[in-house]
């Protein structure tokens, strides 16, 4: 009787929605392929003009001068200083945040906190440059005064407080959707909950912990207005974090909000450190889902 | 009524356990209920359990038999909005005293559920789990261990070529075995089990009901079940729950052969196979 | 025969309860951390800028004049590109998602696709802007629109939702899939009445970090030109139209001091209206949550 | 209050106008520099044309012109002439332009409140200052009897019209101290030289006037005696060298073929002066405006 | 060997199962194996199943029996990496033909599983759920098929104030016997079922047997069963697993009482209760 009812519309649904779905999927291909071809013909003429061994292995990044000179290594330092400045702050916080959320507080306490922390994840990011520049700088250097006002500590970690919500919170989604009759398992063995959580729960969320951070990291990469505002504009290779720097997005923003003519020589290198950048971050994304690969095969 | 007749068992018990009325306790229950929210599912419970005795707990669908048992170790303060009144002695101390440490008390008191529960880890992982987390870090002890409870759980010979894999690779059957010898390898010395058989063959269920008479030497062991025959077979001491509440406890083969109470009678005789 | 030595085990019990207690005590101030630097900023943000914050503030355009300045523009202009990204995003995210974990197979296209998701999270938003003026601005001549902007946004945070989706719905247990297909459902059908349900908490998740990103962004607006002055209101998504952290961004440039104060006010209003949109998914979000 | 109503010569067309109701729009962008006194003069145009809408981007000079070349925009906003790449590509792409000046920006170098020992700089010293030499620069370098303390330099961002213009009238084109703290962000500047004893700056006059109390303005010995930038000193050229003009730059073919364009380019030369006045520049000598108002009167043609 | 005896099974039935041999088939299964991977978890499987009749699946754990029973609704399509050959016909159609749609086989073939799987939603939307995919929407016959159907699995007492709460409050056996309920909702021609009693208690597990009684006159069941006397109660055939192979099939009664492999009777013997 609820054979005969099956219409054949329904069955066409089941062909075309995959491959609407597929559509879908396919815009992020799109839009990469509309990424790299943005940049690539400008990359092109920069490299026309700049030779692309000089843009790789020259250890000074000085377009302004009156002989220029293109090293990229230095923006790239100035990026993963920041990079791993506030990976040192997020990780920890956040997935300290998440466990305390997921295991040990209430369901009224967890329901209150979590939207809370993600307001911290939405806060424009010229909000929190301001807050890194009068407000942490100040406190640090009260701590350590040699610290510069410019410096690459105190926007590392108010980019780290930007995105620990994101680790935080999705983490913290991963850990829930662990079945509870696992935890009931270990917790009849007479673990503690931090046994539990640390040995059981989070291994089995592994996957979901790993693309929370490399989410939130490729965010602190990809962050510009924070770094602008308390990094300074200072290119240099120093593995020093007191002192002004520059990361690869900041340049971007300086010249592409700035003065340099368009057709400039200079014009065309931000394509060229977009292209950089962006490269940059395929590879760290290439690596991570290895790591993550790995970690998986263990479980 | 019940409580009339709750007063009167240790009479009763006394008259018919014989030598096994004089072991020692390891749990005595008194006076406890319990509240899901506003839903009062355990009445009233009086009971004592006693050391290198079975004692199994009978009853319908829904009457408590798993609430009851996850007390006993407090699993039940995992669900939120719970509330006891009443104690729970085990070996003389009251568990429910919030400075009872629960690890503690689990530790001592392992627990097989219901429902399979394998790690999401390799086999020989879920077994050595509870022993490294209470310190064990020798391999070779820790491959002793991993060994003899899962011949305890009479699930070696299916898995020892494969200890590295999965857990979840394995059979329904399989797991809950696994589980069964997870919960050996940490010694305990109270052993609560939910329905461990329910998803079991026979022939595992058998080695299962040897193995618990084979524990019970050692360990003391409370099990619930819906099997009547499994808790004639195995069990020294049978309960029956019906809504939350213990109608009759005694000692087995009183509880089956000559029960006190109408309910207990109708449920016994509605029984098969 | 025991091979477990019972004193050992004890004796190490108060030391594991005791690392327990400290954790528990870490983790907590972990938590503390985030909460302590909100209200730290939330206090910075109110003392300055609630002289500014009143009705004036938010009836009036933007002004040259500290005190005539206004938001309404802007109020509304981040309204309207929240009305195109929500939508946008959300369903791209989520097919994407979906197709990702039902329907993909696992071959080269799919780890292809996977990658790229990734990828993109980490392009910078300036990127965005720049692909957004050549195709949805030129190449699709939608102008400086709503339209154009929105879709820039919604490729932005893409791959937040797409990453949140995928999890939450492998995260649905496969029995309950199991019990659908059993009576008969097809895929789609399963998909949408017992994964989406079951999944919806995370993918909210997603949404709420996806949109709050969306509203906060400034970078990728400049880029495809969208105007930071405007003293009208668009009427449809074809209009143009400027967005709060632009106007606030522009304020905090100014030289005069009046103005900082203006900028916080702004920063106020986007908080509020940031709060509100977050909390319309916590509240739909929490009637979803279950643990299996 | 309203503007052009107190300037009695432009009170004829600004009637004109407002009987004239005109539609449609008109795209401006550019400078950040700029971007103030556009936005002063869009609102008030507003004001007398509400069908007309005005906006107003800030996406940089180079933005701005990169914008212009493709033709989005009627009017590109700049904070320096338009550069030798750009009018070739402008060439390229046949866009017809016409350059306009709307006011002078003055810049300010500034010390530290504290700093007790220091009035005036020759352009000289200014050079011996900035230019970079390899060494670390002490104040006695300059003049033996300041401190034997190390300077803290604070610049705009490289890429910003402010520093083009002290780059090529100061640094004549060598290169800046290698230590310098560079920021896109004025006010950032304004911080660092409030926080830093020894600290040493520039940025335009706006930035110096709205925080005369915290700052200490240097003097220019131009080698007619130091001069303090002040209002005057820069509208009457005395503080020289470093006041320089800002810009818009208008595409003949709009203003032949929008009206509206037309109309609002006329009302930004009315109104330019005073309203960069308002918001912290220094409008130009009359006759400046009235170059333009003809400049623009051949385009209608 | 085995194979032999397969072969001469259908002299077997004919001779010994009487009347019930004369039904239609439903299913008949020819030289079925599967993989998982590189397990052979089914070998040569020939079996036919009869319309109107119980057909038991008996075997130790591990053995085949959830895999074979749920290659018949093809949901071992789910489990990634499954390699089947043979072919299985359905009402003289090959069902393991890919041009079968699923959808339309599993509308025609219940299946109640092994753990209880409610879906996280209230107890009447459980239960419509089936209904509502296949394009009933008149809110009345709704609400006649939740009654009927949660009637018919034993569970409408427990339930009928609380239809609209969420189903996982419910007690393990109150969740499977609602998943039971919710199969029989779609009102299916063949209703599969996986050790559907192993979570329920006696006197609900004695319902479903009665229902599945019930039921046979108008549908054809196949149960696969830990509990020889169940298959023995409600089955009018029994096939014994083991290692993935049919070691016999044969008429109930004689599997019990006379079985041909000396392996069954192994089985068979090794039970109790
Ligand atoms: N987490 C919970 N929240 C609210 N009520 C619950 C919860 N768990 C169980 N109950 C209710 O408490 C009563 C006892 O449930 P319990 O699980 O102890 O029964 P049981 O005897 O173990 O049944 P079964 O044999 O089906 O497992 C039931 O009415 C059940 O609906
Ligand atoms: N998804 C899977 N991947 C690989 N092997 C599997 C999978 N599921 C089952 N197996 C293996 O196939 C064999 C048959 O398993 P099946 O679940 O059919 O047994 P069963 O007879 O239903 O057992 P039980 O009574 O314990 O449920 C077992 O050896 C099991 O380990
Ligand atoms: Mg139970
Ligand atoms: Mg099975
Ligand atoms: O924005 P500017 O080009 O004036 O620096």
């Amino acid at each position: 009787m609820i054979l005969e009812k099956k219409s054949k519309k329904k069955i066409n649904m089941e062909k075309v929605i995959p491959k609407l779905l597929f559509l879908t999927a396919a815009i992020s291909v799109f839009t990469t392929i509309g990424i790299i071809l943005t940049l690539i013909f400008e990359t092109f003429i920069f490299f026309d003009r700049v030779s692309i061994v000089e843009f790789f292995t020259e250890a000074k990044w000085l377009p302004f001068a009156s002989a220029p000179s293109y090293g990229i290594m230095p923006l790239i330092v100035g990026t993963l200083k920041i990079t791993v400045i506030a990976a040192v702050v997020a990780v920890p916080v956040g997935l300290a945040t998440a466990i305390f959320l997921s295991e040990y507080a209430s369901e009224k306490t967890r329901r209150i906190i979590k939207p809370i922390l993600e307001v911290l994840a939405g806060i424009p990011t010229i909000v929190y440059g301001f807050f890194a520049l009068t407000f942490v700088t100040p406190v640090l250097r009260d701590l350590f005064p040699s610290l510069d006002m410019f410096n690459a500590l105190s926007p590392g970690i108010v980019v780290g407080i930007m995105i620990m919500p994101m680790i935080a919170s999705l983490s913290e989604d991963a850990l829930v959707s662990v079945p509870k009759s696992i935890r009931e398992g270990a917790y009849a063995l007479g673990a503690t909950k931090l046994e539990t959580t640390i040995k059981v729960v989070l291994p089995a969320a592994i996957s979901g912990i790993v693309a929370s951070i490399v989410l939130a990291l490729s965010r602190a990469i990809g962050e510009t207005m924070i770094v602008s505002v308390a990094g300074g504009s200072t290119p240099n290779m120093s593995m020093d974090v007191t002192s002004s720097i520059q990361t690869m997005t900041a340049y971007i923003v300086q010249v592409s909000s700035g003065d340099a003519g368009y057709g400039t020589t200079i014009y065309y290198s931000i394509y060229a450190v977009g292209m950089t950048l962006f490269v940059f971050t395929l590879v760290m994304n290439l690596l991570a889902q290895f790591i993550s690969r790995k970690f998986r095969e263990e479980y | 009524m019940t409580l009339t007749r709750e007063k009167e068992s240790p009479a009763i018990e006394i008259d018919n356990v014989g030598s096994a009325a004089l072991t020692e306790k390891v749990y005595e229950t008194s006076n406890l209920n319990l509240w899901y929210g506003e839903n009062h599912a355990l009445k009233n419970i009086n009971l004592d359990m006693h050391q290198n005795e079975v004692t199994a707990i009978i009853g319908p669908s829904g009457c408590g038999k798993s609430t009851y048992i996850k007390t006993l170790n407090r699993m039940i303060e995992l669900v939120p909005d719970v509330k006891t009144t009443g104690q729970i002695k085990y070996r003389n101390r009251n568990i429910l005293d919030q400075s009872y440490k629960v690890e503690d008390l689990r530790t001592q008191v392992g627990m097989v559920f219901q429902k399979p529960n394998p790690f999401p880890k390799s086999i020989y992982e879920n077994v050595v789990y509870g022993p490294k987390i209470h310190g064990i870090k020798n391999k070779k002890i820790l491959d002793e261990i991993v060994e003899k409870s899962l011949k305890g759980a009479a699930i070696w010979d299916e898995v020892k070529d494969r200890l590295h894999e999965n857990a979840y690779g394995l059979s329904g059957g399989q797991q809950q075995r696994l589980c069964i010898a997870r919960c050996l390898a940490i010694e305990p010395d109270v052993i609560l089990m939910d329905e461990p058989t329910s998803a079991l063959d026979p022939i595992s269920t058998l080695k299962i009901e040897e193995l618990v008479q084979e524990l019970k030497k050692d360990f003391s062991i409370i099990i619930v079940t819906h099997n009547m025959q499994q808790a004639a077979r195995i069990s020294d001491r049978t309960a029956f729950f019906l809504n939350g509440e213990v109608i009759e406890y005694s000692d087995t083969n009183t509880i089956f052969s000559n029960p006190n109470d109408k309910r207990t009678e109708d449920y016994i005789t509605g029984r098969f196979g | 025969m025991k091979l477990i030595n019972k004193s050992h085990v004890a004796k190490k019990m108060p030391a594991r309860l005791a690392v327990n207690t400290i954790c528990k005590g870490l983790f907590f101030l972990a938590t503390l951390v985030g909460l302590l630097v909100l209200a730290i900023l939330f206090y910075r943000i109110f003392t300055q800028g609630i002289g500014s914050l009143n009705g004036d503030f938010l009836q009036n355009f933007a002004s040259r004049k500290p005190e005539e300045a206004g938001i309404k523009a802007a109020l509304i202009g981040s309204i309207w590109l929240m009305v195109v990204v929500a939508p946008v995003s959300l369903l791209l995210g989520v097919g994407t998602a979906i197709y990702l974990e039902e329907y993909a197979r696992k071959n080269w296209i799919t780890t292809f696709i996977k990658v790229n998701i990734s990828n993109l999270a980490g392009v910078p938003s300036i990127v965005f802007g720049l692909l957004g003026l050549t195709v949805f601005v030129r190449a699709l001549a939608l102008d400086r629109s709503i339209l154009a902007a929105g879709l820039t946004m919604s490729l932005l945070v893409l791959p937040v939702i797409i990453v949140a989706a995928q999890e939450a719905i492998r995260a649905v247990p496969r029995d309950l899939r199991e019990a659908s297909f059993g009576m008969g459902a097809t895929k789609w059908q399963t998909i949408l009445k017992v994964v989406l349900p079951a999944a919806i908490p995370g993918i909210l998740t997603g949404g709420i970090l996806a949109l709050s990103r969306a509203i906060g962004e400034t970078a990728p607006l400049v880029v495809v030109g969208i105007p930071m002055f405007i003293a009208f209101l668009p009427q449809t998504v074809m209009d143009t139209f400027t967005v709060l952290p632009m106007q606030i961004y522009n304020w905090t440039s100014r030289p005069q001091e009046e103005f900082q104060q203006v900028a916080a006010a702004g920063i106020i209003v986007l908080l509020i209206l940031l709060i509100f949109m977050n909390s319309i998914a916590v509240i739909i979000r929490n009637k979803f949550q279950k643990r299996y | 209050a309203g503007c052009g109503s107190n300037d009695t010569s432009n009170s004829g067309k600004g009637n004109e106008a407002a009987s004239n109701q005109l539609k449609g729009e008109v795209i401006t962008d550019g400078s950040s520099t700029v971007f103030p006194i556009m936005e002063a003069v869009a609102e008030e145009y507003m004001a007398t044309q509400p069908d007309v809408k005005v906006s107003v981007g800030s996406s940089g000079t180079g933005g701005g012109f990169k914008k212009f070349i493709a033709g989005d925009t009627d009017l590109a906003n700049a904070s320096r002439p338009v550069k030798e790449e750009e009018s070739a590509l402008l060439d390229e792409k046949g866009v017809e332009y016409t350059e306009l000046k709307l006011a002078f920006d003055g810049i300010s170098i500034v010390a530290n409140k504290d700093n007790e020992f220091i009035d005036s700089l020759t352009v000289e010293e200014l050079q011996k200052l900035w230019i970079d030499n390899g060494k670390v620069k002490k104040w006695s370098d300059i003049r033996p009897e300041w401190p034997n303390e190390e300077i803290k330099f604070y610049s705009p961002g490289i890429d910003s019209g402010t520093y083009d213009y002290f780059n090529e009238v100061i640094l004549e084109e060598k290169p800046m101290v290698e230590n310098a703290t560079l920021s896109e962000d004025d006010n950032v500047l304004v911080q660092g030289v409030e926080g830093d004893k020894n600290a040493i700056g520039f940025f335009g006059y706006a930035y110096y006037s709205e925080n005369k109390d915290k700052l200490k303005v240097i003097s220019i010995d131009n080698g007619k005696g130091a001069v303090e930038p002040t209002h005057e000193t820069i509208k009457s050229g005395e503080y020289a060298p470093l006041s320089r003009p800002l810009y818009t730059y208008v595409a003949n073919k709009s203003v032949a073929e929008k009206e509206q364009v037309a109309d609002y380019t006329q009302f930004v030369i009315e109104n330019a002066g005073e309203l960069a006045e308002e918001v912290g520049y220094i409008s130009l000598p009359e006759e400046e405006y009235q170059k333009d108002l003809d400049k623009l009167k051949e385009l209608e043609k």
